[in-house]
């Protein structure tokens, strides 16, 4: 993350300056709003990032975050992988479509605690359960952002696929490859949920984990600390972000370039 | 060109896909699922821990008798709708202020990506001083689906195509006109999927307000089940639950149909042969 | 042509479209100028930058380098009163929209009222020859009725200045005399001003009151031919003259000579 | 109800009305007895029950005075109170019946597990509901007491609905589980095996009725008049034990005939400070507070 | 052309869309024989049902009545080694690769080895004059240039048979006899069956062996032309020849005679 910072400086520090600025404006009214407050619910942001400092940037790191990270890269990894296979499934075929339409939306619906008991007999209180449970709660935009941009894909694109007679592996990956840009919306908005899965899936069955500690804080009435947890959430969930950005600028220039955003200068 | 207009469209069979084709696939698709869970059900659990349909089943129909379910129902439906009204609202507001507006964009993006992962559930006590239960839920609700519609009219606007945004400056619609004509029928497919996503949301995050700090509905029914260990009754509440998300779904794919009839996925669909 | 009278004057136009890769100089040293309701035709070889020339000129892409005035004022964004057929004729009309709305939607903009909206969308469909795929919505149109509906949206709106980029190109030769007979009506009765691009250099001369030849990329006025044929032309009449053939070889002679992009023809066509 | 103090709102029959919070548990069994039998009435009160209420939300809303009374676990409000929330455990609201072997909380191992005692469960996993609370001092006690390494126990956050398969499941070791589960997880196999509620204390309490300082401070008569209604209504409770089974199914979805076989928590009425002492213990040494909490501040006299 | 020596025949077709709203017959009772190597042209008014055809051709749209038999075989999906140059050329090209992977894609799919394919690769585009953008992507390029990336892609593709849709709309003058050259050459060589769409009848004259007018919507075959012009033609001396004039005047008088789709000139024209 503070390379990706690092080098948001050096291409501009103007772009950084803007990229800054609002949560630089943010902080301080933070910081001076609630420098007095005595409510012990919300305590003086100097005290969170004290707590910060005691918390975080200590062993707890690697015992607590680095364990959530693994499993929010595999969990989504995972969504990713199934939410763009179903999806491409759904969207190619209308059978598939019309025939799963219906559990889909029946499962979309059953809330993370809803399925933890399930998965608590089917698959033990390991790790392989929190997986699950990324998987599932960050899958859905996936699926249906692929089902959807797989659709809504060119039929002149899908003509000349079809008229070269391009072998179907090819023809698959043109197909993937033209609904990216909704297939990036959906991976995107799975990013941003995974993480917050990622804690819920943590209040259960935990014994590590950065969900599992920011929930301990709460239980405990340990808020700055509770506060400081939130802060690194918001922290990671801006790094991976920019790292999703970085991705993203790559695999989709051409759509920039073709929607005509791509500015010539 | 003969143009016979109002000639009654063809009578679609099975495979044509007509309405009643795919509601018959569904359905099929319903039971074999069901038929799926049942053998699942009954050759690796016990019926103690995950009970099979047929245990199930009696228990939501005698449910589906009794008002309590369907107060809770009612509740939980009530504040899905509110949430779901308030995020729609300020999430397309919001993703087309930000999203035609390049440098609110820049300025704008990172402290989104930062407020984007905060979990509104570790937040509960802090909104407890403010608000009352339902209205964390309502809440809870409305920031969650906020989140996925404005990412998704972001991801939307970015489709945009240059040579319409080209038309519509050179007949010199202004702003506005340009977000009624333009964008926001390109934004539409997004929003359609941002649909069926939030409708689900809505009603997971509205039983999970029940679930984690007991707000009265669907998801306060199905804790106290499982507090009382009933399992056959919170299973049968889950199946409630996902029955009401499917007719969710079929009603945001018919809003969807109507609004899009003129977006290539829906009319490949509606095409004959 | 003295600069005073000209609605229109580009001076010394360059544009370079940069990217990662390459970079394109597709305009330099452009220099021209329209009188207010002249027919200007423009023809050059394909990729010399004629698209990019409108494009700046109707205000929708900024030019790398010098300048472009209509009626006095330096062109930054698009002007009022402008009519543009673009070249991409499929994605400049609104799949959402029917055809009637598409033409429709200008003049609404534009704050027409109903009836007179009506009438003139209904003219301008007609004139066409779109009366009956009204209500249909362009994905349902062919090539050439998608391409028709664009230059009945321009025709409708009755603009002072129009951009034409390669509008008849996808019609058959009936009705593109037709539309070529139509667009000289409507300049004649209405004064407008018109640029036209055309690869047509029979259209560009039977249509044009001056033709412009740009030359290869990156793109400069090469030579430019008044043509001194009767105001009024006539698809038999004026195509038959004896001035009009002499114009044309002209013409054709210097595209002929202009240099064109690298082309290299393979042995298999010997 | 944003008023932030309704206990001082009388009615107009000179009632003070006052907001109870709890889960739709088991312990509100005497408070809806005593509601029915007119002995809040008679302390000059009038209570309404908020069940819309949890963990997560019943301390800030106890201080935030939108509510008067919320029960808690014993180690959740001393963790509480060392942290500097201003809670006054008023009177216990469910405790242990004292009866090792007879208790409405066990630490249970399946049946076929071989293991006999709680000490046999040193180095293994064993499930509790949440362990910040009452339960994780519960399960290590009774360790403990048979001689063991509590320390040595793996705990794991299990919630109770879900332990008599986890149990029979064979995904935890052991479990510490109260009723209706216990009953549930014993009908399905599981065995107890330790008692660490009595090991606790004999006269621990599990829950209490808190209040905020506040309160106490401004309104003491009604803390007072509260808590010798609460009393009062145990006493009842205490002599109508089938009335309190047949109140249970109507405020949960336990069914009448589990009710009427389950272990009914006992009824106290003081909070155990022997207890509250040992629990505080257990909190220093799980590391859940690092200071030592001021009991006299957290138990009203 | 008896039927027997046909590689492509065409039964009584006939097509009409339904949408809900409106039904379109675009083709009716179209009947045609194309023998193998024969190259035929086929114009006909805009939106009578020419592309319609040429999709049915390719099996990429399902006839509603009649059949289409490729080499004895009934047309149901694309048969193989088929080369289409689509009317919608700028969508048929895939913006996330370059001009290069796009023509190359088909011959990759279809197993040709590398250092072949990279040769017709580079040919087909030196052919077409896009050798230097080959490395640029679709967008970067003018109208006319990416209807050469698709003709280039059909062409290094080899195909017995070609469907091409308006192919050369988009370029110049000069440019389209350079391509007009190129694909007879290749026919010649290759013998490739060419089923041509046009709008220009001297192109249609100057290329086919046969031309086919189609009429007025529905399209059917209203006329056919043998060209018997000598096999090897040129720009100049073909195009002046008395017999190309003659055949040329035949099929313009066809096509004037053939009904257009409705249309009313409003009277501003007059
Ligand atoms: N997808 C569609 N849905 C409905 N109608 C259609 C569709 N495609 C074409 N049509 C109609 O079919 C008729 C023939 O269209 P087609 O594209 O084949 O014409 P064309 O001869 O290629 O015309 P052009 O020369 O303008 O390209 C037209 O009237 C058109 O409106
Ligand atoms: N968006 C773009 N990015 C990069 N290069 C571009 C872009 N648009 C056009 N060009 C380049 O600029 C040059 C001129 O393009 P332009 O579209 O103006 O040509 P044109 O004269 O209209 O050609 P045609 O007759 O084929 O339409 C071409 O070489 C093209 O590759
Ligand atoms: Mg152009
Ligand atoms: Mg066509």
């Amino acid at each position: 993350m503070r390379a990706t910072v690092i080098a948001g400086l050096a291409r501009g520090t103007r772009a950084a300056a803007l990229a800054l600025g609002l949560p630089v404006v943010l902080f301080v009214a933070w910081w001076l709003l609630s420098a007095n407050s005595t409510n012990i619910f919300l305590p003086p942001l100097s005290r969170i990032v004290e707590a910060f400092g005691q918390v975080w940037l200590s062993d707890v790191f690697l015992r607590d975050v680095l364990p959530s990270l693994r499993r929010l890269a595999t969990g989504y990894a995972a969504a990713l992988l199934v939410g763009v296979g179903v999806g491409y499934l759904v969207g190619r075929w209308a059978v598939v479509r019309d025939l799963t339409s219906p559990i889909l939306a029946y499962f979309r619906v059953l809330p993370a605690p809803v399925l933890i008991p399930v998965l608590l007999v089917a698959v033990g209180i390991g790790d392989a359960t929190k997986l699950i449970v990324i998987a599932l709660g960050a899958v859905w935009p996936i699926l249906l952002n692929t089902a959807d941009g797989v659709r809504a894909v060119d039929d002149v694109q899908l003509d000349t696929a079809a008229v070269y007679r391009l072998r179907h592996r090819t023809r698959h990956g043109l197909i993937l490859r033209a609904a990216s840009p909704q297939i990036f919306a959906g991976a995107r908005q799975a990013l941003g949920i995974s993480l917050i899965v990622m804690v819920v899936s943590e209040m259960l069955m935990s014994t590590d984990g950065l969900g599992f500690t920011v929930i301990r804080f709460q239980r405990t009435f340990a808020i700055p600390q509770m506060w400081s947890g939130v802060l690194l959430l918001g922290l990671l969930g801006f790094g991976l972000a920019k790292l999703f950005e970085l991705i993203e600028r790559r695999v989709l220039r051409w759509h920039r370039g073709a929607t005509g955003r791509e500015e010539p200068r | 060109m003969t143009t016979s207009s109002r000639t009654p469209a063809p009578t679609r069979g099975l495979a044509g896909g007509g309405p009643a084709g795919r509601r018959l696939l569904g359905a099929v698709g319903l039971l074999l699922s069901a038929a799926g869970y049942e053998a699942v059900t009954r050759a690796f659990f016990s019926p103690l821990h995950v009970p099979p349909l047929s245990a199930i089943l009696p228990q939501a129909l005698r449910l589906l008798a009794e008002p309590r379910f369907w107060t809770a129902t009612g509740r939980t439906l009530l504040v899905a709708a509110i949430g779901l009204l308030i995020a729609v609202l300020a999430g397309v507001v919001v993703g087309f202020a930000i999203g035609s507006v390049p440098w609110l964009l820049r300025t704008a993006s990172s402290t989104l990506d930062f407020l984007r992962p905060v979990p509104s559930i570790v937040l509960i006590p802090v909104l407890v001083l403010v608000l009352d239960v339902t209205q964390i839920t309502v809440l809870l609700v409305a920031v969650s689906c906020f989140w996925i519609v404005l990412f998704q009219v972001l991801y939307g606007l970015r489709d945009v195509d240059q040579v319409a945004v080209d038309t519509a400056r050179t007949i010199r619609l202004g702003r506005w006109g340009r977000i009624v004509h333009v964008t926001w029928p390109t934004v539409l497919p997004y929003l359609g999927t941002a649909l069926r996503l939030v409708v689900s949301v809505a009603l997971a995050l509205a039983i999970t307000g029940g679930l984690v700090m007991g707000a009265a509905g669907l998801g306060e029914l199905i804790w106290s089940s499982q507090e009382s260990g009933e399992s056959t009754g919170m299973y049968a509440l889950v199946l409630l639950t996902g029955a009401v998300g499917i007719a969710l779904d079929l009603a945001a794919r018919l809003a969807e149909r109507r609004l899009l009839h003129w977006h290539v996925a829906t009319r490949r669909e509606l095409a004959t042969p | 042509m003295t600069t005073d009278e000209a609605l229109l004057r580009i001076v010394d136009l360059g544009k370079s479209y940069r990217s990662r890769e390459r970079t394109v100089q597709a305009l330099a040293g452009v220099d021209l100028s329209v009188r207010d309701g002249e027919f200007v035709t423009v023809v050059g070889p394909s990729g010399c930058g004629k698209t990019t020339l409108l494009k700046i000129v109707a205000g929708l892409l900024p030019a790398s380098t010098g300048d472009v005035v209509l009626a006095g004022q330096r062109v930054t964004e698009p002007p009022a009163d402008l009519g543009v057929v673009f070249q991409e004729y499929g994605r400049s009309l609104f799949a959402w929209k029917t055809v009637r709305q598409n033409v429709e939607l200008p003049l609404r903009s534009r704050g027409v009222g109903r009836t007179v909206r009506r009438e003139l969308v209904a003219e301008a469909l007609d004139a066409v020859g779109l009366g009956p795929a009204a209500d249909a919505y362009p994905w349902q149109l062919s090539g050439g009725m998608q391409q028709r509906v664009a230059i009945a949206r321009a025709v409708a709106y009755r603009p002072r200045l129009l951009l034409m980029d390669e509008p008849f190109s996808a019609v058959d030769a009936q009705t593109r005399g037709d539309l070529e007979d139509l667009l000289a009506g409507l300049w004649r009765r209405y004064a407008t001003t018109v640029l036209f691009v055309t690869h047509d250099i029979d259209e560009a001369v039977y249509l044009g009151q001056r033709v412009v030849v740009l030359g290869a990329s990156p793109a400069g006025v090469v030579a430019q031919f008044p043509i001194d044929l009767p105001a009024v032309r006539d698809q038999l009449d004026t195509r038959s003259s004896a001035r009009f053939g002499e114009l044309r070889a002209q013409v054709y002679a210097q595209v002929r000579r202009t240099p064109q992009p690298t082309r290299r023809v393979p042995e298999v066509t010997r | 109800n944003d008023s932030g103090d309704s206990a001082d709102a009388a009615g107009s029959d000179g009632l003070t009305k006052i907001t109870l919070a709890s889960s739709p548990l088991g312990h509100l069994a005497p408070i809806y007895l005593a509601q029915d039998n007119g002995i809040f009435a008679k302390h000059g009160l009038q209570v309404e029950v908020d069940t819309e209420t949890s963990d997560l939300t019943s301390v800030p809303s106890v201080l935030a005075r939108k509510v008067d009374f919320a029960t808690g676990d014993l180690t959740t409000l001393i963790v509480a109170r060392t942290q500097g929330l201003d809670v006054k455990a008023v009177v216990p609201a469910s405790a242990s019946t004292g009866k090792a072997g007879a208790d409405y909380g066990a630490l249970v191992v399946a049946g076929d597990s071989g293991i006999t005692s709680p000490k046999q469960l040193e180095g293994k996993t064993v499930a509790v509901n949440i362990l910040t609370n009452i339960a994780a001092a519960a399960a290590r006690e009774a360790v403990r007491a048979d001689g063991g390494d509590s320390e040595s126990l793996k705990l794991v956050e299990i919630p109770f609905p879900q332990v008599p398969a986890a149990i029979s499941e064979g995904r935890v070791d052991g479990a510490w589980v109260v009723e209706p589960f216990l009953s549930a997880a014993k009908a399905q196999g599981a065995v107890p095996i330790g008692w660490g509620f009595t090991d606790l204390a004999e006269d621990l309490t599990v829950s209490a009725w808190y209040t905020s300082g506040a309160l106490v401070a401004q309104k003491p008569e009604v803390v007072t008049a509260f808590r010798a209604a609460i009393r009062e209504a145990f006493a009842y409770a205490r002599d109508h034990e089938d009335e309190v089974r047949a109140k249970i199914p109507t405020f949960t979805q336990i069914t009448p005939d589990v009710a009427g076989k389950i272990t009914i928590t006992g009824w106290r009425d003081e909070v155990s400070r022997q207890a509250a002492e040992k629990l505080a213990g257990y909190a220093q040494r799980d590391g859940l507070i690092s200071t030592t909490p001021d009991l006299d501040e957290l138990i009203l006299p």
